[in-house]
């Protein structure tokens, strides 16, 4: 085994402390070995504190939400809108009524798409207009625009990337223009780590009149996020990676747009009045939430961000980078190893992708994972950004608020180990 | 799950490259971007040559390396035997244990015993299998075999 | 207070011990009033076992789903898939493989109509064709029709009710006909309680070549649920009313269409390849699982199913059909009482809606509340039923497996109070 | 919630039916169907009349009944003082104890601050007092105002 040669660096979170919260970081794999969990870019574990609030929910407070005059009725209604302003102040949302609840970030994202195909002028995207998205972005933020695109007669344009790692805007006056309806990207990839110059890329599509979608899967659970800051139209992401639970996702919008914008499913909840022939529908964000919404799963967001806001983004941040500097040293010293993605610490976030000599991402995941060491191989749900580096996949670490040094080495002397095993 | 017998023929590998045949076909593995292209050349009812060529990961490299081992000079009906003898035992999710009748048809192969109890790799081992199947399929002219696959 | 006067009915579960699974039945509301839960057609509570099973799965083997080679995603997918296994047999699915999760039978619903409004022949909805529904539909059965009509140009055609509480199929052959498309009904409704003759509207509807799609959301809590028998093409419901978690929910459809239909939702895991300008899809039931699923809520609905299945369907069904004749017979004697649906006990749920007097449903439920009794009053997203009947609302009792008669000589004793405080 | 004043002025409505006036609304409660439509007449600056017909539950009519009581005769800024204190009132959550002050504005309506407590009935509440303003505003030829209503 590696030693670990690289100090020991700053600005780490206490982190035995914060285990302590994560049941399933306890576990042991293989017959015994210590998990070491660095696949939180897939999906992050769940604090204590986010099962004791669902179960308590179920177990004192469940009903159906919204129109009940019973306790229940009224004090789940109260736990789900009050999951909603914690939402709304966590990404500081100028109002709580710009914050839709969805069932993950790719349904806050076909949202946007399907809104913008039903909707009126000046938002509707319809042939002779262009929707413009990245070669960087998740498959989610691909295939409803290319949905769009198809039903619509729209373009799709996208930026490329950079060898290293880079959103290439060298052309951005050519890619967003006047033509442009909307511009959608994400914030952190999911795969090289990168995190983008939102601010150029706003300013030019504000230029031409396009709306601006943020995909913010990667963001929101490992820095503050700030909605108002971020100028965009509308942003999304999604809660089982930010501490909280499956089955629930958040599209935030800018509330002059909810109210524009035609709904998308349509059903209870999200109606003023139906008749036979014709419904009208209520004001967002319930126009957005069709039937019977993630309750318990809302619940459970609430008490995500009150746990992230009570240990803090700027902190977590910094833990994560920390930990990411010293993960990029080290792996430095793997012979073999190409990171994809930036190599260097700035802009980027705890997610690090890369391949080790010619040994197939499923053999390292594989290997990996007999020592106890959970990474994710394959194309990461983000398949251009590896056809466009001519690799067929790739091998992912990925940390978070709990992830430490130790983690690191461990991941280190596995890749050793691996390297071994097929040389 | 990595069997000496599998690393050998991953690093050894068995009658790589790509030679003449009587069909070619290029199969892929969407979910981790495995590739192969594979030929087969039939003298009569003999399986004469099995040539590939591909990228993936040592358990669909191993497994083409074995599936040649295996099948060439074969007469077909014994080929596919063993290709359905594999197929059976890939998909047993772990659940069978080779006996010595199995062992007798599969040989090598039996190492992979090991990878069918994760899923996520029983479509590496099954790639060049499946694209036997298919080429075999195309150089007899069976159209309906096809369908089958 | 009244004194129950009818014979204790035959048939009934041992409540007793079923009602110790369900931590929340034990709540006492407003100082001290043991809690009457009376509102299970909006949402049934939950056992013990499903909470258990969701937290063993969050606490031991959380990760996300598919593609991953490590323990916790295999263990994951192991049990979200298991999940599927155990819905499809609870329904008598032919395959697992036309079990789709969704986020509640909203989005079920929503999802087939947009499913025809892309498809291509012989499915598409499109101009000079009929869409029916029927005037006894949750909103979550309307509104997506109403949206596909005005997006497609087609025409919503509807069967209309009888005075007591049934379909009005003697029109059956001009409602429809040889442009209808597809036939979408509920097979018990969530106001009126009524279980639909559903195998003359199927044969019809085969007879003319439509598709049917049936709103079992009512259905597959309470009875024995067997889409063979329905012979149905799209079958909908939604796990919180029976057992399960919110956000989830399932589309059955027969696989043959789920794999000639488009999809819907575009975006992680429902894809086969991407590339930037087009790709193509999983097949089903993936195709139509865009995103990260609801896993935890899966394997949630799953221990559910296996809760009702190992109690019986058949033994839920003969207690609720007991425990439903026993209310109306003690409704019957409560004064100005005005059931709303059919007042025999034949072909119907254990949902039972009413008026009493002119005594605003509002504060027929309010008073009940304060008395520790929860029922639903409105229009319960069913508002074209309220106009049908000239009400503004109505107030609804809905029983389950662990209701009682006790339960239902306290809401015959609670509303005689409200008659007299209003009187 | 159910204080007997409420229930008094819901079973003895004052002033319920319709009667001549500048100008007519009809308001809905989407939620639960209550109802209302209402009429005012000015002479002057005064409420001469407000009469109103609908159906609702017991919060929305005992509401419309202390509204006409309380409003009728009052001088308009009087009675906008009014229902904007009954607006504060119900938006508290049951937050807002009624003091003296609020109680020598309001008499009769102070019966309903439980109701703020149970947000499913607050728009009952306010029913008739959103169509009074409405109306008022139409009546009184002020377009502006109804746009903040
Ligand atoms: C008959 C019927 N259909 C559909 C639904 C919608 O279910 P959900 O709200 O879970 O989407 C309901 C319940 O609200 C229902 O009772
Ligand atoms: C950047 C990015 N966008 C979108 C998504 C989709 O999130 P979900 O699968 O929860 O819908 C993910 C995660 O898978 C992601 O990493």
């Amino acid at each position: 085994m590696t030693q670990a040669n690289a100090a020991l660096p700053a600005g780490l979170l206490d982190t035995e402390t914060i285990r302590k919260d994560f049941p399933l970081l306890d576990r042991t794999v293989h017959d015994g070995k210590q998990l070491v969990y660095l696949d939180n870019a897939a999906s992050s574990q769940k604090p204590r504190q986010v099962l004791d609030a669902m179960n308590d929910y179920y177990e004192r407070h469940h009903a159906n939400v919204h129109r009940g005059v019973h306790v229940l009725a009224e004090e789940a209604t109260a736990l789900y809108e009050g999951a909603r302003d914690k939402v709304a102040a966590f990404i500081n949302a100028p109002s709580r009524d710009e914050v839709v609840f969805t069932k993950n970030a790719s349904e806050s994202l076909n949202l946007v798409a399907n809104m913008l195909g039903w909707a009126d002028e000046p938002y509707r995207v319809d042939a002779g207009t262009d929707i413009v998205i990245t070669e960087m972005e998740h498959h989610s933020n691909i295939v409803p625009w290319q949905f769009l695109a198809q039903r619509t007669g729209a373009t799709l344009k996208w930026f490329g990337l950079t060898d290293d790692g880079r959103l290439d805007l060298s052309n951005i006056d050519e890619v967003i223009t006047e033509r442009t309806k909307v511009v959608s990207f994400v914030l952190v990839s999911n795969v090289l780590g990168t995190v983008n110059p939102y601010e150029e890329i706003v300013r030019r599509a504000q230029q031409v009149g396009a709306l601006v979608v943020i995909d913010a899967s990667q963001a929101a659970p490992h820095m503050p996020l700030d909605v108002q800051a971020l100028q965009a139209d509308f942003v999304a992401f999604t809660g089982h990676k930010m501490c909280g639970p499956t089955g629930i996702g958040v599209l935030w919008g800018r509330q002059e747009l909810l109210e524009d914008l035609p709904p998308f499913l349509g059903g209870g909840e999200m109606i003023e009045t139906v008749t036979m022939s014709a419904s009208t529908y209520a004001p967002a964000p319930h126009k957005f939430e069709a039937g019977t919404p993630p309750i318990a799963q809302a619940v459970g967001l609430g008490a995500a961000v009150d746990y992230l806001a009570g240990i803090g983004m700027e902190r977590i941040a910094a833990h994560e980078h920390a930990i990411t500097r010293y993960a990029l040293d080290r792996l430095s010293t793997v012979p073999d190893l190409r990171i994809i993605g930036p190599v260097s610490g700035e802009d980027r976030g705890a997610t690090i992708s890369f391949t080790l000599a010619d040994i197939h991402p499923h053999d390292v995941g594989q290997v990996l994972d007999e020592q106890g060491i959970a990474v994710r191989v394959g194309h990461h749900c983000a398949r251009p950004v590896c056809l466009r580096y001519g690799i067929p996949a790739t091998t992912r670490a990925s940390f978070y608020l709990y992830s430490t040094p130790a983690e690191v080495d461990a991941l280190v002397a596995g890749l050793e180990y691996v390297r071994g095993f097929f040389g | 799950m990595y069997q000496d017998v599998i690393l050998d023929h991953y690093k050894h590998p068995h009658g790589r490259g790509l030679r003449d045949g009587d069909a070619e076909v290029h199969h892929v593995n969407p979910t981790c971007g495995d590739e192969i292209t594979l030929r087969v050349r039939y003298e009569g009812d003999v399986v004469a040559d099995v040539s590939y060529d591909g990228q993936g990961c040592s358990i669909s490299q191993a497994s083409a390396s074995v599936l040649n081992e295996l099948l060439v000079g074969k007469e077909l009906a014994a080929a596919r035997d063993i290709q359905e003898t594999f197929l059976t035992l890939m998909q047993s999710r772990g659940q069978v244990v080779p006996d010595d009748a199995m062992e007798e048809v599969l040989e090598d192969a039996v190492a992979f015993a090991g990878v069918s109890k994760y899923p996520a790799r029983v479509k590496c081992a099954l790639l060049s299998w499946m694209a036997w199947k298919d080429a075999t399929a195309q150089a007899l002219g069976e159209s309906a075999a096809k369908e089958k696959l």
